[in-house]
């Protein structure tokens, strides 16, 4: 057990990549499949952060009480880099409700196959 | 020995091949004055044969005209050099280039043929094309005006945009396409192998590359030139292509498209493998094999053939092969006859679908069969036919007789008795398809052909002039071109190691 | 200290900002600070090429912050050649969708060329970033852009782009866990520093998971064979000038990035001995040069036709890539140049034929090659070249392939570059039949004639770049091309 | 959702909270740079505040306070705060984003960075506040 007492987290964001892959690929209904992204890069987003953690450290907030020794801080840069993929994914988010918002005005369904009926049957 | 030639810096040969170039655009731009646009052809095709006829003294008193462009790869430039063999193939083609333009406005006018601007442009593409090949220094710009060729033949091809000249487009793009890759290939390989290109008389393969490497490497050459000379297996885009006008087939598929195939075989044989190397590792017994049976059997095809153009298309493949059967040869006079076959085939092959031209323009026949007494309506174009027969057959007061004597010779010394006996019966078979075509229209009588009514002069005239041409090639060959001196020299030079 | 590799994005960043503003005043502004925009880029990115060209690489770090700590920016001879390539092409096609986008999507104008702008600044972004990290966020930005500007489209458009902004955003994830493998395994960001710190931890599982997930994030987005899916619809259902931007340069960059990786970060003689990724990459491209090819001639409508040969001719840039010799990848780099050329001037040909007929079909373009004489001069120029007829450029890329797939000495390569010619003469020569010897029986076609001038005038241009690319390829080969691939000549100790 | 919400209790209690929440992002945009939050974070919340008020008191109110052109101006504006920013030290010798190189006279460096940071914070406030309320508006808007 001990293989696992460390690093449970990778266990975790695998599981959930695999789900979030699952959802984009194997789901029809197109709002599924957005859902499905947003699982795969939350996965991402912790297996960012997990690298960041030392353990017994705190924040990476400049606190006087702990004064300036690098070691007492958890590692600031992967919380950095998380806050733009997280930025990066809530515009894809936008985006893709802004297109679904589109085919479902334009083919009345969010199902991929009715769409790809309705497509065929308008070409 | 001729003293080693020198080359020195000329512009002539980019001269020979931009004159055509800028005729191609100037033709495309005055598409709506045909008066206009007819003169710069002319125009174009003496001015290209100027230059290349002011090449001549030079290149046979053993100078070397020469102009390299531009670096096209690295360690590869764009060079263009005119040396005896391609100064030969050059002056035949631009000179029957000047007959075919005057042929060619005669008959797209007589049957108002449409495009005539695309028609016109197109080939002086095409002289343009053949004047690079027959220039070009090293195996890359040979190989880029052999693909330009192929591409500014295809809208010849398919003129008549029927659907039977778009299928013979496909076929003849499918043929040259192929062997072009194939030729790219061969190209590639020599580069990596040989790390240079440029051709060197007598070869600059050496055998310490591998002999079974080099045969595979020389198969390749075969297939991407053997496609454009008709080689047996890779002929059959020719007789389909006769679907094109006849000055097309005229001077392309008998001049200039095929010519290129075999000079370029010409080129690989004596100037990339060098003729020793290539009889040490059994080149020369593959292609002697190979062009022994074309001749034969095209031979006998085009006894089969009713169609006249089709006819002269088989004779056309046989009579490649006589040249690339004069490669072959290891000695100077089969090599000799080889290249002297370039010019005197040209001339004779050129003169007869310049009759059949004038034949389906005046009276709308294409057949043999329906050929009988025409000599009554048509005399004159007929005789000039008849001076071709004898000469393709090899007789004679005809130039075709001093190419087969040499080709022959070059067997005899070589020792092939084989391959003499296939020259001789080839000559039987030429005769087998071409006389009872001349004894149809002279001493057969037929009621529909009674009054004497010859096609229009535009036709006739270059008719005349190409058969007398024929003729002075075969009295008297060093004329006023000195063909057989230039022929004599390339061919001394490849096969005795001496000058380039 | 010159500002020239941050002047190029930044350019183009702020046309994009200015234009949602000039747009409120006056829609045609949109497209005038666009082409601006996209000059100055130009412009920028060619001084930028003749400095490296004579005094070496530029580097340049942001905010003050000295790299490894800080994001730098780098110029060096393949950064240079890729952004002049793509500002260019960005601004050729630029000029010419002015009358494209007014006639197809009138009332997008300004989003538009805002989007176009945004595109073209996270592709150069790209390309001058010396940061992992930073390469991600321009990628994401170069995305988003194209999710959107795709979507605007006719019916179908926005189905293709959400398709393929699910496979981008995998893509840009599994491209952010690649970073984030190494991130972890080096402790830094910047390229230069991790290549330094690679070499001692190439036995290490996580930076061989590193190269796997960043190689199958940048096949992905270059559209290399298995991964290419999203690409035929996108390309066929985008308007004619977004097509026109992307198709050129958008997939082109992804490769860049694929080259950046194998010569600067991780090493050729790691990702060739030790890992077989750039063999993976060769075999893969192979497959999707004749893939590609034979979709191509099953298609009907012209669009899926490019479409399908772009994927081809993709396949060759990775097959350059994978051979991971000098010759190879000079073949896959001048490929991207020469392709660029190419799909940019027959999809410019494909939007005019759109602008003039609205028809797709290509058996609807009997009969063209009288009424659209220039536009069709150039569609055969590029034609020919995408057959690979010397001398036009698509010739010398196929010339180098060959060679380094004769040096690498695998024959199947080999084979492929040489089959899939005639392949590609197949499904060109099929439509330069139609429009130079096809019948045109209906009338529809009777006013029909070149395209106004702001767009013949670019297709021209392309058409005589790709003969002009073809004659001039040493000069590009031996001056620019000859110094990126140097680090591959290295013993393979 | 687009008309009035004739419900007393909503409508008081959005009027009430509105101000609160917005003096809160305020707060969060301005002590971005050294505690959490910042600009886009402030903007969000911001922007909130902005869809509440849409929500309880129904569109045709709220299109005259802040119209959804006034939005996407904003954002323009704030995006070229933030590039300008980059850019003016660009001017004064220093590098891209080097706001060490700002001209504002009568700071050292240290405290230019400092203040620096905080223009940056308030154009991305600014941006994140002016598209997420111009993408409420087509999200929820009449036109396609």
């Amino acid at each position: 057990m001990s293989a696992l007492a460390g690093n449970y987290t990778y266990y975790i964001t695998a599981f959930l990549l695999a789900i979030g892959l699952y959802g984009m690929i194997g789901k029809k209904n197109l709002l599924k499949k957005l859902i499905g992204m947003n699982i795969f890069q939350t996965a991402i987003f912790l297996f960012f952060i997990h690298g960041a953690v030392k353990p017994g450290t705190t924040v990476p907030v400049l606190d006087s009480r702990i004064g300036m020794d690098a070691a007492a801080y958890i590692n600031p840069l992967p919380h950095v880099l998380i806050l733009t993929a997280i930025v990066v994914s809530v515009a894809t988010t936008g985006v893709a409700l802004a297109l679904l918002i589109t085919i479902y005005r334009r083919y009345g369904s969010l199902e991929e196959t009715t769409i790809l009926e309705r497509m065929k049957q308008s070409s | 020995m001729p003293q080693v030639a020198e080359s020195y810096f000329s512009l002539a040969p980019l001269a020979a091949v931009f004159v055509s170039l800028i005729a191609a655009v100037l033709i495309s731009l005055s598409s709506r004055k045909p008066n206009l646009r007819e003169t710069w052809t002319i125009v174009a095709a003496l001015c290209k044969f100027a230059v290349v006829s002011s090449m001549l003294p030079a290149v046979l008193s053993g100078l070397r005209p020469e102009i390299t462009l531009f670096d096209i790869a690295p360690g590869v430039s764009l060079a263009l050099k005119a040396d005896p063999l391609g100064l030969s193939f050059a002056l035949s083609a631009s000179l029957l280039w000047i007959f075919t333009s005057f042929y060619s406005i005669g008959y797209m006018r007589a049957l108002k043929e449409h495009d005539q601007t695309r028609y016109f442009a197109s080939f002086a593409l095409c002289l343009s094309a053949t004047m690079g090949i027959a220039f070009a220094a090293n195996l890359m710009t040979f190989f880029i005006f052999y693909e330009v060729l192929t591409i500014s033949t295809y809208p010849l091809v398919i003129h008549k945009e029927s659907p039977a000249a778009i299928s013979a487009g496909r076929k003849y793009l499918a043929f040259l396409l192929s062997g072009g890759v194939a030729l790219l290939l061969a190209v590639g390989l020599t580069q990596r192998v040989a790390g240079t290109l440029n051709f060197t008389p007598g070869g600059f393969l050496s055998v310490s590359m591998g002999q079974a490497g080099l045969l595979a490497l020389f198969s390749l050459f075969l297939v991407g030139v053997g496609a454009k000379s008709g080689l047996m297996p890779l002929h059959s885009w020719l007789p389909t292509a006769m679907i094109a006008p006849t000055p097309v087939s005229a001077l392309l598929h008998a001049v200039a498209v095929v010519k290129a195939g075999v000079f370029g075989f010409a080129r690989v044989m004596g100037f990339v493998f060098g003729p020793e190397l290539a009889g040490e590792i059994g080149a020369t017994t593959l292609t002697a094999v190979i062009a022994g049976a074309t001749i034969v059997i095209a031979s006998l095809l085009a006894m089969a053939q009713d169609n006249l153009k089709r006819r002269l298309a088989y004779s056309t493949v046989g009579h490649l092969s006589y040249i690339i059967l004069g490669t072959v040869l290891l000695a100077p006079a089969g090599w000799l006859g080889g290249l002297f076959h370039i010019t005197t085939h040209a001339a004779m092959k050129i003169t007869l679908f310049f009759c059949a031209g004038a034949i389906y323009v005046k009276t709308g026949r294409e057949n043999v069969s329906e050929l009988d007494g025409i000599g009554r309506q048509m005399p004159i174009t007929m005789a000039a036919f008849t001076v071709g027969a004898l000469g393709l057959a090899g007789l004679p007061p005809v130039g075709g007789f001093l190419s087969k004597w040499f080709l022959a010779q070059g067997t005899v010394e070589t020792g092939q008795p084989i391959l003499l006996a296939v020259l001789l019966l080839s000559g039987l078979l030429n005769a087998g398809y071409l006389f009872p075509i001349v004894i149809r229209a002279f001493f057969k009588s037929s009621k529909d052909f009674t009054k004497f009514d010859e096609a229009a002069p535009l036709m006739v005239v270059p008719l005349l002039f190409t058969a007398a041409f024929s003729v002075l090639l075969g009295i008297y060959p060093d004329g006023i071109f000195h063909f057989y001196s230039l022929s004599a020299e390339a061919a001394l030079g490849v096969v005795a190691r001496g000058a380039p | 200290m010159s500002h020239l590799p941050v002047l190029i994005p930044i350019t183009l960043l702020l046309s994009a900002f200015l234009i949602p503003l000039a747009g409120y005043v006056k829609r045609d502004f949109a497209f005038a600070i666009a082409s601006v925009g996209a000059f100055l880029a130009f412009a920028f990115s060619l001084r930028g090429l003749l400095m490296v060209l004579s005094q070496g690489e530029i580097r340049y770090h942001l905010g003050g912050w000295a790299p490894p700590i800080g994001i730098e920016y780098v110029l060096d001879a393949l950064s240079a050649f890729m952004a002049a390539v793509v500002t260019l092409i960005g601004l050729v096609v630029l000029i010419y969708s002015r009358r494209s986008v007014l006639h197809e999507v009138p009332q997008r104008v300004v989003p538009l060329y805002a989007l176009a702008m945004l595109l073209l600044a996270g592709l150069v972004g790209i390309i001058v970033t010396g940061d992992l990290f930073n390469l991600f966020v321009f990628l994401e930005i170069s995305s988003l852009s194209a999710y959107a500007l795709m979507a605007i489209g006719d019916d179908r458009a926005p189905v293709a782009s959400f398709r393929y902004l699910i496979l981008g955003s995998i893509a840009g994830s599994f491209y952010v866990l690649g970073v984030g493998f190494l991130y972890f395994s080096t402790g830094s960001l910047n390229m230069a520093d991790v290549a330094q710190r690679l070499p001692a931890l190439y036995q290490s599982r996580a930076v061989a998971a590193a190269a796997i997930f960043i190689f199958i994030a940048l096949g992905l987005k270059m559209a290399l064979f298995p991964l290419h899916l999203w690409l035929p619809d996108v390309y066929t259902y985008a308007p004619s000038a977004v097509t026109a931007l992307i198709a050129p340069i958008m997939t082109k960059v992804s490769a860049y990035a694929l080259i950046r990786m194998l010569l600067t970060v991780f090493q050729p003689h790691y990702l060739r001995d030790m890992l077989p990724v750039t063999s993976v990459i060769a075999w893969l491209g192979a497959a999707g040069i004749l893939y590609g090819s034979i979709m191509a001639i099953a298609q009907s409508d012209f669009r899926r036709m490019l479409a399908y040969s772009s994927v081809s001719q993709i396949g060759y840039i990775g097959l350059g890539i994978g051979l991971a010799n000098p010759l190879g990848l000079i073949g896959a780099l001048l490929h991207i140049l020469n392709h660029a050329f190419m799909k940019a001037c027959l999809f410019l040909v494909a939007g005019s034929i759109r602008f003039r007929t609205g028809r797709w079909e290509v058996s609807s373009f009997a009969g063209l090659g009288r009424k659209m004489p220039w536009t069709m001069a150039a569609f055969t120029v590029a034609a020919l070249s995408m057959v690979g007829i010397p001398p036009a450029a698509g010739f010398f890329s196929k010339w180098y392939l060959l060679l380094g797939g004769i040096d690498r000495g695998n024959w199947f390569f080999v084979a492929t570059i040489l089959l899939s010619s005639l392949l590609a003469a197949v499904y060109f020569f099929r439509v330069l039949e139609q429009v130079y010897a096809g019948r045109s029986e209906e009338s529809a076609f009777k006013n029909v004639s070149d395209p106004p001038a702001s767009m013949l005038f670019p297709t021209i241009i392309l058409g005589a770049g790709v003969l002009v690319l073809g004659l001039l390829n040493s000069i590009i080969v031996s001056r620019i091309l000859e110094l990126v691939v140097a680090p591959l000549n290295e013993p393979r100790g | 959702m687009r008309e009035r919400l004739e419900n007393s209790v909503v409508e008081g209690l959005s009027r009430f909270l509105v101000p609160f929440i917005q003096i809160f992002a305020l707060y969060v945009i301005t002590h971005g740079h050294y505690g959490p939050g910042g600009g886009f974070q402030g903007g969000v919340i911001l922007a909130a505040s902005m869809m509440l008020l849409r929500l309880s008191l129904g569109e045709e109110y709220e299109h005259r306070r802040f119209s959804p052109t006034a939005a996407s101006f904003v954002a323009a504006v704030g995006i070229l705060i933030y590039a300008f920013a980059g850019l003016v030290p660009m001017m004064f010798g220093g590098r891209f984003l080097d706001y060490g190189y700002l001209p504002i006279p009568g700071l050292s460096p240290a405290e230019l960075r400092y203040h620096g940071i905080l223009i940056v914070e308030s154009g991305v406030g600014l941006v994140v506040w002016g598209t997420l309320v111009t993408l409420f508006d087509h999200l929820l808007g009449r036109e396609g």
